[in-house]
């Protein structure tokens, strides 16, 4: 029994997942609920990340994990702070 | 495992031009944005199951943080 | 000058921790890697510890409050966390929902807390943290099953403003 | 062996179906605070389980094997797992906050003591 397979089922389903919620990525009404999509597909993405690198056994595919975490993080922070500051401004 | 490695692939460049149509066709631009992010979070993906994990690096932080922080940028600076 | 020490130390350790491969000390560190260590981690040490203890505060560098956060972590807040996903499953499956915006005031006065308290909040059951009075520490809270109109701490939060009062006041 | 394959089963499973349950409640759920309560909570236990199932992976291949690979990959995937649980939380909280500012309004809501506060900054 090859160790590969256990994790790259699991990661393959994530990324089945990622398509359903882009569906609310399509259909949201407002703005937030496409910021909560695109919140949700990274989380998706960073957990995907960390099952297909240890499917293809290498460490520094991990390291891109952490990278992506953080910064898909700012990039979630600063449209929250963008619709913030456009109430406040009308 | 070969045949589900194909599968992710068709299923990622699914879901990154679906996304990239959402980018054109809505009459917003903000949503346009978010759809053009999903984008390139993808294509970041993409990369790192191609066996290129420093173009991930490249793609996850110019794409995902700087692209979207010029685009907002660009839309206050219009707005007012 | 304990916050510079501190602020070392932690860059030290956190550039040990994703620096690691293999080598002769302890076969995951080289002695040329140390080294590298030392200095990369001084520079940072210089420009954040201006940054990180901004107040002159070094209440939270003593180590008994971080084993009572570990303690806090693995056992009322691991269990929280369980009962959450099994109330959250429940609802998605279900549908059943009785949504509402709460305020509770914990009384908590030192930022690092009321962080602590608003980051258990939003992962545990049935509660998200949405906004906060500045003034006096006021949370508001988004609850999905309201229960009774004037809660208490205890309701929305269980025992955990105790405990964080113990970490981090 | 057949007892880690067995736990790593598990665990998988776990973190699987819980991460499916979030992007389920994302479309199920009425609004925006529901939908952030399903995605918030539900994927970050999912990812805690499929990270933990690498990390027991890890951890043991290093013992049994002596090549520090899967030791580094292990404590790379704990990092990994400790800045998305930060980030998730924070982030739902930004999420949450510019929502209730820029005018979405809680639906069928029997409650909402902060349309009276005055909040001002």
């Amino acid at each position: 029994m090859n160790l590969f397979n256990v994790f790259l089922l699991p990661a393959v389903l994530l990324i089945l997942f990622i398509l359903t919620s882009l569906f609310r990525l399509v259909l949201g009404p407002s703005i937030p609920d496409r910021v909560v999509a695109l919140d949700t597909i990274n989380t998706l993405v960073v957990a995907g990340m960390i099952l297909f690198g240890a499917a293809f056994q290498e460490v520094i595919y991990i390291d891109v994990a952490i990278v992506y975490a953080l910064l898909s993080y700012i990039s979630t922070l600063y449209i929250a702070n963008y619709l913030e500051r456009r109430t406040k401004d009308k | 495992m070969s045949n589900l490695i194909g599968f992710a692939h068709v299923a990622i460049l699914v879901i990154m031009i679906i996304a990239a149509f959402l980018a054109v066709g809505y009459k917003k631009i903000l949503p346009s944005v978010i759809a053009l992010a999903v984008v390139s979070l993808l294509l970041s993906l993409e990369f790192y199951l191609l066996h290129a994990p420093d173009v991930a690096i490249a793609e996850a932080g110019i794409g995902a943080g700087l692209t979207m922080a010029i685009f907002i940028f660009a839309i206050q600076a219009t707005r007012k | 000058m304990i916050g510079f020490v501190f602020s070392f130390l932690l860059s030290f350790l956190a550039y040990l921790f994703l620096a690691a491969s293999q080598g002769e000390i302890l076969g995951l560190w080289s002695q040329s890697e140390i080294i590298a260590a030392c200095i990369i981690s001084l520079i940072v040490a210089i420009i954040s510890s201006k940054v990180l203890f901004q107040k002159k505060q070094y209440r939270l560098l003593n180590p008994l409050r971080w084993l009572t956060f570990l303690i806090y972590l693995m056992g009322p807040f691991l269990v929280a966390l369980v009962k959450a996903n099994i109330d959250v499953a429940y609802r998605v499956i279900t549908g059943k929902i009785n949504p509402g915006i709460v305020k509770i005031s914990p009384n908590l006065k030192s930022d690092a807390a009321i962080t602590l308290l608003a980051n258990s909040i939003t992962l545990t059951p049935g509660t998200l943290s949405v906004d906060i009075d500045e003034s006096n520490n006021d949370l508001y809270i988004h609850w999905i099953n309201v229960t009774n109109l004037k809660p208490a701490i205890e309701d929305v939060c269980g025992n955990f403003p105790i405990w964080i009062r113990r970490i981090a006041e | 062996m057949t007892v880690l394959i067995f736990f790593l089963v598990i665990f998988l499973i776990i973190g699987v179906f819980f991460n499916g349950l979030g992007t389920v409640g994302l479309m199920r759920f009425p609004d925006v605070y529901t939908r952030l309560h399903a995605t918030t909570k539900c994927t970050t236990f999912g990812s805690i389980f499929t990270s933990f199932a690498v990390i027991i992976y890890g951890f043991y291949f290093w013992k049994v094997s002596g090549d520090s690979k899967y030791g580094v990959m292990a404590l790379h995937s704990l990092v990994a797992l400790a800045c998305l649980v930060i980030t998730n939380a924070t982030g739902s909280h930004a999420i949450a906050r510019a929502a209730y500012r820029s005018g979405v309004m809680p639906r069928k809501a029997v409650i909402d003591e902060l349309k009276e506060a005055k909040l001002d900054e």
